[in-house]
C-alpha cells in the first residue's frame, strides 16, 4: 500500500563564524576607461560569489556589470577574504567589496567636487556621470574625471574590509554569536510504500529569507541544490564504518541522489532586508540544506503515524518500524 | 530603492568557459617536467609506527623523491582550529587514511610501485569507535590530552523549573549519520617553485588559510607562498581542510620540479573530512498555549581522529539547538569527542542540519500532544524582530521566519497539494 | 600495466585463432564496462584482450519459429529499444532498461553480462526465467549449447571460459500466452545495483484460468541467480487466485536465503522483500501480454 | 611497452595517435590530445563527468578502452560550440543557471545533445532517464531539467 504524508521543517542559521572575528578584504580599481577590477580573496566554488561580488560593485559604482572584472582567490594578488563557508561570502565579502567600491568612489567624488566647484555631498554618481543633486546641469562624465585624475597623478583605487559585529560566547554560552541570521521553512510531500519501505519525494517547497537576493537565479540554484543534498541526507547517504574503516568508499556504494530520485524544487525567495548587509543581503548556501531532511522525516511520520529518530530513513528501517508498530498494536488488542 | 543590477539574474561570470569545457580545473593542467605524487596512507585505524623503510622505494626508476615526517623542516601539523593533525605521521596512526609517506615520480605507475615498496612496521593499538565509549575513563586515548575535544554549555533561564511548569513535554533521542560531501571534482593540487617562492594551483575553499599552513609546514614566510585557487568543482565544506596542499608543496621543494597530486575517488572518500554524526538527547517543555517554555539538550558529536572544524561544529550545534524559536529557558551541553573514526569537519550547515532534525521532530511531537497543527505550533513560537535568542542576543529587524512559513503554506494551498 | 595488447578483430574466426594462439593468456572482451574495472583492481589478470564487440554477426535480435535469438554482442540499449522484446518478452526489455546508466547500456552487452556472472545482473535474471540457452564456440572449432540453469557456478564465475570460448548467441522459446515482468528494488532509482531482482515468466491457460508454466528467478539471494522451484510448483498446482499468488510468494520467501549485508540490508528485510516483490511481479506479469498466440481476454485473479 | 596506433574521427576530424594499449579513452583525450573537457570524477563509470559521444551515443570514457574506439566517431565538449558561438544546449545551460561548479557540465551537455538528436521534445521523465547517468552535486537538477527543455525549444526553432 502507498501512503502519503506532508512535513515541515523550519530553521535559522547564523551567517559567519560563531562569535569569532572573520574579516574579509577587497580592492577595487577604477581604470581610465571607466572599467573596474575587483581583487578579492573570495573563493568561488560554484555557488557564484564572483558574480555576486561583481554585481555589488557594479551597483555601488553605477557602472555596467560587464565593465567589471574580478580577480579572486590568489594570495599573491588578492587580500584575504576568509573562507567560503558559513554562508558568509555574500554578506561579509559583499560588504568588503562594497566598502572598497565606496572608497574608490570617494576619490572620484573628491575630484568631481573640485572640478565642478560644488561640495562632495551634493554629488551623485549614476550612469557614468557625476551630477549635482541641486542643479542637474552641473555635471561631468566619469571618463573626464578619470582623465583629470590621470593628468594630476591620482589613482582611483579603493580598499575595504568588513568584520561582522559579534561578541564571543561566555561560559554560559551567552553573547552575540552572529551579526545576522538567515531563516527558512520547507515543506515536503512524500509517498511511502508500506510493503517495500520505498520512499518517493513528490513535492518540495522551500522558502528562504535571504535578506536580499543579489542574484535570484543563483539563490534558487542554492535552494534547489541544497534541498536535494538534504534529501540525500534524509534517505540514502551514509558512510558505513566497520571499526573505523569506510566500507562504501566509492560512488557505486556511497549513493547520492540522481536526477531520477528527486522532484523539481519549488523555491520561494523571501527578502527581509538586513540593514548591515550589502544592499540588504544575508546568505543562503547552507540554509538551503538544513530544513530538508527534517521536513522529509516529518512527512514520513505523517504518512505512517510512526516517528523516526535516526537518519537516514532507509526502506529497511521503514519496514522494521512498521513491523514493530503492528506487533505493538496486536499486543494491545490481545490485552 | 531601485537597483540596476542588484536583484538581476545575470549569468555566471566564467559560465561560458564552463559550458564549453574550457575551464581549467587543477587536474586539467600540465607543466613542463611535472611529477606525479602519491600518498602512502594507513589502512588500520590505531597504531604506533615502529619503522618506516623507504630504501627500496627510493631506488625504483623514475622515483624522484620519497618523503617522510623527518623531511619536514617546519612544523609537522595542520588544523583549522587546533593544529593537531600531522602532515606525515611517524609516531602514531589515529585513523585509516592517515598519511605516512609521499612519493613523487615521473609516472603514476612508478609512483604506485614505490608506494607498494615502502615497508611500514606497526604496533596496533585497540581503537575506540563510539564517542560515548570514548568518554569512559577506561577508554583508549586517541590523543594524549584525552578524548574530550570540547564541552560547550548554553544556559539561559531555568530549564528545570520550566519542565515543572510544563503542560506537555517531549523527550526523545536522535541519531544522525556520517556523511560524505561527494563534490564531483576530487581534490587536486599542483605545486612548483619560482626562485625562493612556492606556488600552488589548487582546488580549495580558502587559499589564504592554505598559504598559512604551507608556510608553517615548510618553515618559510607566508610571503614566500602563493596559493592560486583554480576553478573548484564543488566543496560543501570538504575543501576547507588541508588535503593535497602541504604534500605537493613539500615535494616541489624537495624535487625542484612541478608536482601534481590528484586524489582518486576512493582516496577522496577515505581521506577527506565528513559530516559529524550526532547523538542528541532532546527534552522540550510547552505550556497550554503551545508556547515553548524550555528545552534541555545534550549533544554528542563524533569528530573522529582529529579536531578539524569540530570545535566550531559543536558550538554551532549549541547555539542552534533551540531552532528558530523564542525559548526563555535553555540548557544545552554539547560535546565533541575524539575517536579512531574518519575525521569529521565542516559540511554544509556545520552541525545545524543535525540539530534541525531534532528540534523540528520535537515541534511535531509537541503539536500532536497539544492537538494543534505543525504550522500553528511553529507560528506561536517563532523568533520575531527584536526577540531574544538562547544566547541572549536581541535580534534586529531582518527576521523572516514567519514570512517563510506563510509563503510556503499559501503556495502549497494554491497548488492543492497535501492533506 | 593492466593488459599488454588490445586487439579488435574483424571476424569470429580471427578471434578464435587469437585465443588459441595465446593459450589462456588472451581473453575476449565485449563492452568491458565491468571487465575494465576488474582488471584495474587486479581481480582478474590477462595479457591480451580480444575485442569482439563490433562484430555485426554477433549483433541481432530476431524471432525464428517461436524462438527469440539474440546475438551476444547486442548492447543493453539495443535490447531496451527493441519493439519485438517490448511486444513479446517484456521481462527482458525491462531488465535491459534497468542496467546501470544510459552510458553503461550503450556499451555493455548481454553476452558480457552473462560471462561476467554477477549474481544480480538484470538481464541474467530475466534470461534465467526465460529458460534461455547459450550457444558457445570452442577454440577447437566445436560448438555447444548450455542451458542457463547450468551456466553459473558462483559469484563472477560462469561455465564459459572467455580465454578459450566465445558466447555467440542466446536463445529461448516464446511460450503460448506468455506473461512476463521484472521486479527490481535498489537503493536509488538509477545507477544502482539491485537489492533484489525478480524475473517472472508465465504461460497462461485462459480457458481454465490456470498456468501452463511458471518460472521465477530471484537474485541476489544466493551466489547465483536462483529459480524458485517450490513457488513455481505452487503456481501450477491450482487455478489462479489471489491466494495462490500469496502462497507462491510465501514459498519464494521460504526458499530465499540472502545473507546479511551492511550495504544491501539484513536477511529478514531482504527475505520480506522477496515475498512482497514476488507477489507484485506476479501481478504485473499477469497484466501483460506477450509470447506467441496471445489472444484478447483477461485472467481473473 | 609498445605503443599502438589509434585512429578515429574526433570532433569531425581524422585523428591518429599513439597510445598505450591499456589506456582508456579518457586518458588519451586528456593526456595525449589535451582535450580536458571530459573530467575524471570517479574513474569507474558511476558519475558521468567523463561522458563523450561515440557514434552519437553517450559513453563513460573512463572505463572505455582507447583502442576500442578505433574507427569510431567521437565527439567531445570541445567539438560543440565556442565561447563566442555557443551551441543551443550550452547556451540554455548558461542562461537557465544550470551550471554551478561546472565540473559535471560538459558531460551533462553532451548527454543532452545526444538526447535531443533522438528526441526533439522529450518529456520530463524522458529527460530524467536520459540524464540518470550524470551526477550533479550542486544544482539539485531542477535548472538542468529546465535548461534541457529550453534547449529543445530553441533547437526546434532553428
Amino acid at each position: 500500500m502507498k501512503k502519503r504524508g506532508c512535513g515541515i521543517g523550519s530553521m535559522w542559521y547564523g551567517i559567519g563564524n560563531t562569535g569569532l572575528p572573520n574579516p574579509s578584504g577587497a580592492f577595487v580599481q577604477v581604470l581610465d576607461d571607466c572599467t573596474v577590477i575587483i581583487h578579492t580573496g573570495c573563493a568561488d566554488i560554484g555557488q557564484g560569489s564572483t558574480t555576486v561580488l561583481a554585481q555589488i560593485a557594479a551597483e555601488e559604482l553605477g557602472v555596467n556589470f560587464n565593465d567589471i572584472s574580478v580577480i579572486c582567490a590568489d594570495t599573491g594578488v588578492t587580500p584575504d577574504a576568509g573562507k567560503t563557508s558559513a554562508s558568509r561570502q555574500t554578506y561579509i565579502s559583499g560588504n568588503a567589496v562594497r566598502k572598497a567600491a565606496q572608497s574608490a568612489k570617494e576619490t572620484i567624488f573628491k575630484k568631481g567636487a573640485e572640478l565642478l566647484q560644488v561640495p562632495e555631498e551634493e554629488l551623485i554618481l549614476k550612469n557614468y556621470q557625476l551630477n549635482s543633486l541641486k542643479n542637474y546641469n552641473i555635471q561631468i562624465s566619469l571618463k573626464e574625471i578619470m582623465a583629470k585624475c590621470r593628468e594630476d597623478g591620482t589613482l582611483v583605487i579603493g580598499h575595504g574590509w568588513f568584520n561582522p559585529q559579534t561578541k564571543g560566547l561566555d561560559k554560559r554560552g551567552q553573547g552575540i554569536p552572529y551579526a545576522t541570521y538567515a531563516f527558512a521553512t520547507q515543506w515536503v510531500e512524500v509517498e511511502v510504500d508500506t510493503e517495500t519501505g520505498e520512499i518517493d519525494i513528490l513535492n518540495v517547497v522551500a522558502a528562504h529569507d535571504v535578506g536580499k537576493a543579489v542574484n535570484p537565479m543563483a539563490v534558487e540554484g542554492q535552494i534547489e541544490g541544497g534541498s536535494v543534498m538534504g534529501a540525500g541526507y534524509a534517505l540514502m547517504e551514509e558512510i558505513i564504518l566497520d571499526d573505523g574503516k569506510i566500507i562504501n568508499s566509492s560512488f557505486s556504494n556511497y549513493l547520492i541522489p540522481t536526477i531520477k530520485d528527486v522532484p523539481c524544487v519549488n523555491s520561494i525567495i523571501v527578502e527581509e532586508e538586513e540593514v548591515t548587509g550589502p544592499f540588504g543581503a544575508k546568505g543562503v548556501g547552507e540554509p538551503a540544506l538544513i530544513p530538508t531532511a527534517t521536513a522529509i522525516a516529518n512527512a514520513i511520520s505523517n504518512a505512517l503515524g510512526i516517528r523516526f529518530y535516526e537518519l537516514p530513513i532507509t526502506p529497511e528501517k521503514i519496514l522494521n518500524s512498521l513491523k514493530t508498530a503492528n506487533n505493538t498494536n496486536k499486543n494491545q488488542r490481545d490485552f | 530603492m531601485s537597483h540596476k543590477v542588484i536583484g538581476c539574474s545575470v549569468e555566471q561570470i566564467n559560465g561560458s568557459k564552463k559550458v564549453t569545457g574550457k575551464s581549467k580545473f587543477t587536474d586539467d593542467l600540465k607543466m613542463q617536467g611535472m611529477l606525479i605524487a602519491k600518498v602512502l596512507r594507513s589502512n588500520i585505524p590505531h597504531a604506533r609506527i615502529k619503522k618506516i623503510d623507504i630504501s627500496i622505494a627510493e631506488k625504483i626508476p623514475g622515483v624522484i623523491a620519497v618523503l617522510t615526517a623527518k623531511d619536514i623542516q617546519g612544523e609537522n601539523s595542520v588544523g583549522i582550529i587546533i593544529k593537531d593533525e600531522p602532515v606525515l605521521t611517524d609516531e602514531k596512526i589515529r585513523r585509516i587514511g592517515e598519511p605516512i609517506a609521499l612519493i613523487a615520480a615521473e609516472t603514476e605507475e612508478q609512483a604506485d610501485m614505490a608506494l607498494a615498496a615502502i615497508d611500514v612496521k606497526l604496533e596496533e593499538i585497540q581503537g575506540v569507535f563510539d564517542p560515548e565509549e570514548a568518554l569512559q575513563p577506561s577508554a583508549t586515548l586517541v590523543h594524549k590530552g584525552g578524548n574530550l575535544l570540547v564541552h560547550k554549555k548554553l544556559r539561559r533561564g531555568d530549564a528545570e523549573t520550566a519542565f515543572k511548569e510544563a503542560i506537555v513535554t517531549a523527550e526523545s533521542n536522535y541519531i544522525t549519520q556520517m556523511v560524505e560531501h561527494a563534490y564531483i571534482e576530487p581534490e587536486a593540487g599542483i605545486a612548483y617553485c619560482d626562485q625562493d617562492k612556492v606556488i600552488l594551483l589548487v582546488s580549495t575553499q580558502d587559499p589564504h588559510y592554505d598559504r598559512e599552513e604551507i608556510a608553517r609546514v615548510l618553515g618559510i614566510g607566508q610571503h614566500k607562498v602563493r596559493v592560486i585557487q583554480q576553478p573548484t568543482g564543488g566543496g560543501f565544506g570538504g575543501k576547507l581542510d588541508i588535503s593535497v596542499q602541504c604534500h605537493v608543496a613539500l615535494l616541489a621543494r624537495a624535487t625542484g620540479r612541478p608536482v601534481k597530486l590528484t586524489y582518486t575517488r576512493q582516496e577522496s572518500i577515505i581521506a577527506s573530512p565528513k559530516r559529524h554524526p550526532y547523538k542528541i538527547y532532546y527534552k522540550s517543555a510547552a505550556g497550554e498555549d503551545g508556547k515553548l517554555l524550555g528545552v534541555k539538550v545534550k549533544i554528542i558529536c563524533d569528530t573522529g581522529a582529529y579536531a578539524s572544524y569540530g570545535p566550531a561544529v559543536v558550538t554551532r550545534a549549541l547555539v542552534h539547538a533551540t531552532g528558530p524559536y523564542s525559548i526563555p529557558n535553555v540548557h544545552v551541553d554539547a560535546y565533541g569527542v575524539f575517536t579512531n573514526n574518519p575525521v569529521c569537519g565542516a559540511m554544509r550547515g556545520f552541525g545545524v542540519p543535525q540539530m534541525a532534525f531534532a528540534h523540528e521532530s520535537q515541534m511535531d511531537i509537541l503539536a500532536e500532544k497539544l492537538n494543534i497543527s505543525p504550522w500553528e505550533i511553529r507560528r506561536r513560537n517563532f523568533l520575531t524582530p527584536g526577540a531574544i535568542t538562547g544566547t541572549g542576543q536581541k535580534l534586529g529587524q531582518s527576521v523572516g521566519i514567519l514570512e517563510t512559513l506563510n509563503k510556503v503554506q499559501s503556495y502549497v494551498k494554491e497548488q492543492g497539494w497535501g492533506n | 600495466m593492466y593488459w599488454e595488447k588490445y586487439l579488435k578483430v574483424k571476424t569470429l574466426h580471427e578471434a578464435m585463432e587469437i585465443l588459441k594462439l595465446y593459450q589462456g593468456k588472451a581473453r575476449l572482451i565485449a563492452g568491458g564496462t565491468d571487465l575494465v574495472l576488474q582488471l584495474r583492481e587486479k581481480k582478474k589478470r590477462v595479457s591480451v584482450l580480444v575485442d569482439i564487440s563490433d562484430l555485426p554477426e554477433l549483433q541481432y535480435i530476431k524471432e525464428e519459429h517461436g524462438q527469440i535469438k539474440i546475438g551476444a554482442m547486442t548492447t543493453h540499449s539495443q535490447l531496451a529499444a527493441s519493439p519485438l522484446l517490448w511486444e513479446k518478452v517484456i521481462v527482458l526489455a525491462q531488465a535491459a532498461s534497468s542496467v546501470g546508466s544510459p552510458q553503461i547500456r550503450n556499451v555493455g552487452t548481454v553476452g558480457g553480462n552473462i560471462v561476467n556472472a554477477q549474481p544480480a545482473a538484470d538481464t541474467v535474471v530475466a534470461l534465467m526465467a526465460l529458460d534461455a540457452k547459450v550457444v558457445v564456440f570452442n577454440n577447437d572449432g566445436g560448438e555447444e549449447k548450455i542451458p542457463f540453469s547450468e551456466l553459473f557456478l558462483g559469484v563472477g564465475e560462469s561455465k564459459i571460459d572467455p580465454t578459450s570460448q566465445l558466447l555467440k548467441e542466446i536463445s529461448f522459446s516464446l511460450l503460448p500466452e506468455m506473461r512476463s515482468s521484472l521486479g527490481r528494488l535498489a537503493r536509488r532509482k538509477a545507477l544502482a545495483l539491485p537489492i533484489l531482482n525478480i524475473g517472472i515468466v508465465l504461460s497462461v491457460n485462459k480457458k481454465e484460468n490456470r498456468l501452463h508454466e511458471a518460472r521465477i528467478c530471484v537474485a541476489p539471494v544466493a551466489p547465483v541467480p536462483m529459480r524458485m522451484k517450490e513457488a513455481e510448483k505452487t503456481l501450477l498446482s491450482r487455478k489462479l487466485s489471489d491466494e495462490l499468488l500469496i502462497s507462491a510468494s510465501k514459498a519464494a520467501f521460504d526458499a530465499a536465503d540472502p545473507r546479511n549485508s551492511k550495504l544491501r540490508g539484513n536477511t529478514a528485510y531482504r527475505k520480506e522483500l522477496v515475498r512482497v516483490m514476488t507477489y507484485r511481479t506476479l501481478k504485473t506479469a499477469l497484466a501483460t501480454r506477450g509470447g506467441v498466440g496471445d489472444e484478447a481476454g483477461s485472467i481473473t485473479v | 611497452m609498445k605503443l599502438e596506433v589509434l585512429q578515429f574521427e574526433l570532433n569531425a576530424r581524422k585523428v591518429s595517435v599513439r597510445v598505450k594499449p591499456d589506456a582508456t579513452l579518457l586518458d588519451v583525450l586528456r593526456e595525449d590530445l589535451d582535450l580536458t573537457g571530459a573530467k575524471r570524477g570517479c574513474g569507474e563509470g558511476e558519475c558521468g563527468a567523463c561522458t563523450v559521444l561515440i557514434d552519437g551515443m553517450p559513453v563513460d570514457s573512463c572505463i572505455y578502452p582507447a583502442l576500442k574506439a578505433a574507427g569510431k566517431n567521437i565527439e567531445t565538449i570541445e567539438g560543440l560550440g565556442t565561447e563566442d558561438n555557443l551551441h543551443p544546449v550550452q547556451k540554455a545551460f548558461l542562461d537557465e543557471g544550470a551550471v554551478q561548479c561546472g565540473f559535471c557540465t560538459p558531460g551533462m551537455i553532451l548527454t543532452t545533445t545526444a538526447l535531443l538528436a533522438k528526441n526533439q521534445s522529450p518529456s520530463e521523465e524522458e529527460v530524467k532517464v536520459a540524464l540518470s547517468g550524470n551526477l550533479c552535486r550542486c544544482t539539485g537538477y531542477t535548472k538542468i531539467i529546465n535548461a534541457v527543455k529550453v534547449a529543445a525549444r530553441n533547437i526546434n526553432k532553428l
